[in-house]
């Protein structure tokens, strides 16, 4: 959590190292980077989908995910919460 | 090809597979329940890759080879989560045995079962890696503290972790012996002339991971696994030549280690070797697998288990180990 | 070995290696009708052997070994050397099975369809699967369905049920006593008793079906069905399948494509006959 | 994603979206029912009885039984690790047990069946290391 946090660029795994099957409300994703298979939720799809192969920062992304949706929890550390899980996992590469 | 139905049934069909055209359904049948016991179904499966094989046998290769082709990735995958994070400490990770043949793409590599993950990582650095590890979710498999005081007085490497989301363990070395091995490889120049695979991912030099699949087999183990053990060896050798491999195991001073894994590679996978007595020993208990897949041989097996534990540590406190892992009913060779 | 049986169960060929002659003998008899491996060589190896030289004769007990083991599994008295044979063949699919994805599930067969029964053990698979292939369904398997991702098609795998406890009774009533094995008392899972699949089972075991419908039975409850999400039915069967994750990508495309493609209801029965009776009308339902 | 959402920002269709609280989980990974290493059981857990019949009581054979009955043992606190369970099978006692009730719980530890919340993680307990 310090300042040079801001600079970090996020970008969505390759499209060709994942599977995307959408089920219900779930959706789900193997990484076949990793082998591994997860299920994915509301707002992971919308994440990924905004930050695209091209990457944007964590400032960036929340004024796109801003725009586009109407945001019930806009709370500071929810999408850190998230990006950290899905770096976790590898669907989000750093750089 | 011969008849015996052991250990060597598996070494004629990887060293000639296209002599496996003269098996029967019994002997095919031995040959995949040793080559499964060894842990090299894998290999056995690239190697008789496009050979004529009956259809029962292609199915049950074709199944073995996706199952390795899985096995790679996922150790591929937990190399790189472990590079992620040990990359911003700044310290060479390298990569050691199959998880090094496959990230480099060495034949060694091909259809291989890996299990944990094993790195190298310079001894100054290890309190750091450790808690690195430990803050990406890495945790202790073992508690007894015993084992726990063992490893970190006298063993190469931290105690094993395993990570709690992905079930799979790493191995951190910081040389490739046991402290208490008579012998002290030269770790520093393990680390200092590793070849680096691609930003942030190294592998040892050709010669050293010769010097280490030697160390592995003799010094550090009972020769379980030597099976598969010697095919590396024999692989690594045919890919890289043994140019001024005699020197670097000088320098590791494991020369009659390196020679004699040399010769017994020879052996049972090239093109053969002068043998001296004691390494038809070796090849007695190295091939001790019986058509069922069944360990054979077990006073050999017991003499080899009881010789690696001489090689490791001092008389004293071997005696000191065995009692201790005796009366937790742990010790004795593995009857697998 | 001293005694071995080679037996090809749909398309999944074992040898049973044995140090005693009875497990052995108790497979000839209920296995007599199934084919032998193809070409001669089996997918798997079974060992039942003694730990010690001396316990074979001394107290007999039956260790279970083969391509894939258990290390520190119990070992189980001779009498009850069949049911190590089953669980060391069981065990080789669990832990050794690669080409199919497996699900933990009893599966039966009605005009070409296959209808597919899992959950948590104790649900009643073998005894349902037992009961509906006495009224008109095929038995393809009460333990493992066998997907192939190449086709999407579900394999029979018609091993000896394992009729357990309870419903050893239940369905002993309606069989032929040549069909069933020799009661085992006192075992690790109950009182087991085996039932030999019937002969329609046995002539059509190499035909694949198109899985239709995916249920899971609870028992105990009052009668109800509910549909169950997709998302749910994927992750359950994926906790049911013993290699989903060893399929890797192979694995994904046939539970995803089986998740999408085919219907999925819970079922809660309080006892067989509702079984029977919500069973038929989900399947004329679906 | 959301193709009918066009790219200027039109305030009366845009979806709704919840980032979610910080300690929850927007992700779950599937992992191997069978665990491919003995060591997973440092990570595995096995509870006594399962989900589906908890507050049952756990006769000293094993077997899951009403809750009250005479002789029987009351369900622990909680699910039982790897590791302890390991410990117990090769002759250990469980945590926070006497003896009669570690001897109860590792018998329906070994009763466990495949499908049995806890089977997975009881055979992982038994595998082999890959």
């Amino acid at each position: 959590m310090n300042d040079s946090r801001g600079d970090i660029v996020y970008r969505m795994a390759r499209p060709e190292t994942l599977k995307i099957v959408h089920l219900d409300s779930f959706t789900a994703v193997f990484h076949r980077a990793s082998g591994i298979t997860h299920l994915v939720t509301s707002p992971v799809p919308e994440i990924l989908a905004a930050l695209g192969e091209a990457g944007m920062t964590r400032a960036d992304l929340m004024a796109r995910l801003s725009v586009d949706y109407v945001l019930g929890d806009a709370e500071e550390g929810s999408l850190d919460a998230r990006l950290e899980e899905l770096v976790a996992t590898g669907l989000v590469a750093v750089a | 090809m011969g008849r015996a139905l052991d250990g060597w049934l598996l070494a004629q069909a990887l060293r000639d597979p296209g002599g496996t055209v003269a098996l029967g359904a019994d002997e095919w049948t031995a040959l995949l329940a040793i080559g499964r016991a060894e842990q090299m179904i894998g290999t056995l499966a690239w190697r008789l890759n496009g050979i004529d094989v009956p259809p029962s046998v292609a199915r049950i290769l074709a199944d073995a080879r996706a199952s390795a082709e899985q096995g790679r990735v996922a150790a591929l995958w937990e190399a790189e989560v472990a590079r992620r994070v040990l990359a911003p400490l700044g310290v060479r990770m390298v990569l050691l045995k199959g998880t090094a043949f496959v990230a480099a793409g060495l034949q060694a590599g091909r259809g291989r079962s890996i299990g944990d993950l094993d790195i190298l990582v310079p001894r100054a650095a290890l309190d750091a890696v450790e808690a690195a590890l430990l803050e990406a979710g890495w945790e202790w498999v073992k508690p007894d503290p015993y084992d726990d005081a063992y490893y970190r007085q006298w063993m190469h490497e931290l105690p094993p972790l395993i990570h709690r989301d992905r079930d799979r363990m790493i191995d951190v070395h910081h040389t490739i012996l046991p402290l208490t091995a008579r012998i002290t490889p030269d770790a520093g120049a393990l680390l200092a002339d590793a070849v680096e695979l691609k930003p942030g991912l190294w592998a040892l030099s050709p010669n050293d991971m010769l010097v280490h699949a030697a160390a592995h087999l003799f010094a550090d183990g009972d020769l379980a696994g030597g099976m598969r053990n010697l095919w590396d060896v024999h692989c690594l050798v045919a890919e890289f030549g043994a140019d001024g491999l005699a020197g670097r195991a000088a320098q590791h001073g494991l020369s009659h280690e390196v020679a004699r894994a040399l010769r017994l590679a020879a052996a049972l996978y090239g093109e053969g070797a002068r043998l001296t007595p004691v390494d038809r020993l070796y090849l007695y208990r190295l091939t001790a697998r019986d058509g069922w897949g069944r360990a054979m041989r077990p006073i050999t097996r017991m003499a080899f288990y009881i010789r690696s534990h001489w090689l490791r540590m001092p008389p004293a406190m071997l005696a000191r180990h065995l009692w201790t892992k005796w009366r937790k009913g742990g010790a004795g060779p593995a009857s697998g | 070995m001293r005694h071995v049986f080679q037996v090809r169960i749909g398309p999944i060929g074992f040898r049973i290696g044995s140090d005693w002659r009875a497990p052995i003998a108790q497979l000839e008899t209920l296995y007599a009708a199934y084919p032998k491996p193809e070409d001669g060589v089996p997918d798997f190896t079974v060992r039942l052997f003694a730990a010690r030289p001396w316990r074979r004769v001394v107290r007999p007990a039956v260790m279970i070994g083969g391509d894939y083991i258990l290390p520190e599994a119990a070992p189980l008295p001779l009498a009850q050397g069949l049911l190590a044979a089953e669980m060391g063949m069981n065990l080789q699919m669990a832990l050794g099975q690669r080409h199919f994805l497996l699900l933990h599930a009893a599966v039966v067969e009605r005009d070409g369809k296959a209808l597919v029964l899992t959950g948590v053990s104790g649900a009643g698979k073998s005894t349902l699967a037992a009961l509906l292939s006495l009224r008109g369904w095929r038995l393809m398997g009460d333990e493992f369905a066998l997907l192939d991702p190449a086709t999407g098609l579900l394999h029979a795998f018609p091993r000896l049920v394992s009729l357990k406890n309870a419903s050893v009774a239940t369905v002993a009533a309606e069989v032929p006593a040549d069909r069933l094995g020799p009661m085992l008392e006192g075992t690790p899972k109950g009182t087991i008793r085996h039932l030999v699949p019937d002969a329609a089972a046995l002539a059509a075991m190499d035909a694949p079906a198109r899985p239709a419908l995916i249920l899971f039975p609870s028992f105990g409850y009052d009668s109800a069905t509910r549909d169950v999400a997709q998302s749910e039915v994927f992750v359950r069967l994926t906790q049911a399948s013993t290699n989903y994750v060893a399929m890797g990508e192979r694995g994904f495309d046939a539970l995803t494509a089986l998740v999408q493609g085919v219907p999925a209801r819970a079922i809660d029965y309080p006892d067989t006959d509702s079984a029977i009776a919500l069973v038929e009308a989900a399947w004329a339902a679906r | 994603m959301n193709d009918d959402t066009p790219e200027l920002p039109n305030t009366t269709r845009r979806r709704a979206l919840m980032l979610g609280a910080v300690g929850a989980a927007a992700v779950v990974s599937i992992r191997p029912a069978l665990a491919s290493t003995a060591a997973s059981i440092s990570t595995c857990e096995i509870p006594v009885p399962d989900s589906g019949r908890a507050g049952s009581y756990i006769a000293a054979d094993g077997t899951v039984v009403p809750a009250g009955t005479r002789g029987a043992f009351a369900p622990p606190g909680r699910p039982f690790k790897g590791e302890e369970v390991k410990t117990a099978l090769a002759g250990g006692q469980l945590p926070g047990t006497n003896y009669e009730q570690s001897r109860a719980y590792t018998n329906y530890i070994r009763r466990l069946q495949s499908g049995t919340s806890g089977f997975t993680c009881f055979a992982s307990l038994q595998m082999p290391r890959g």
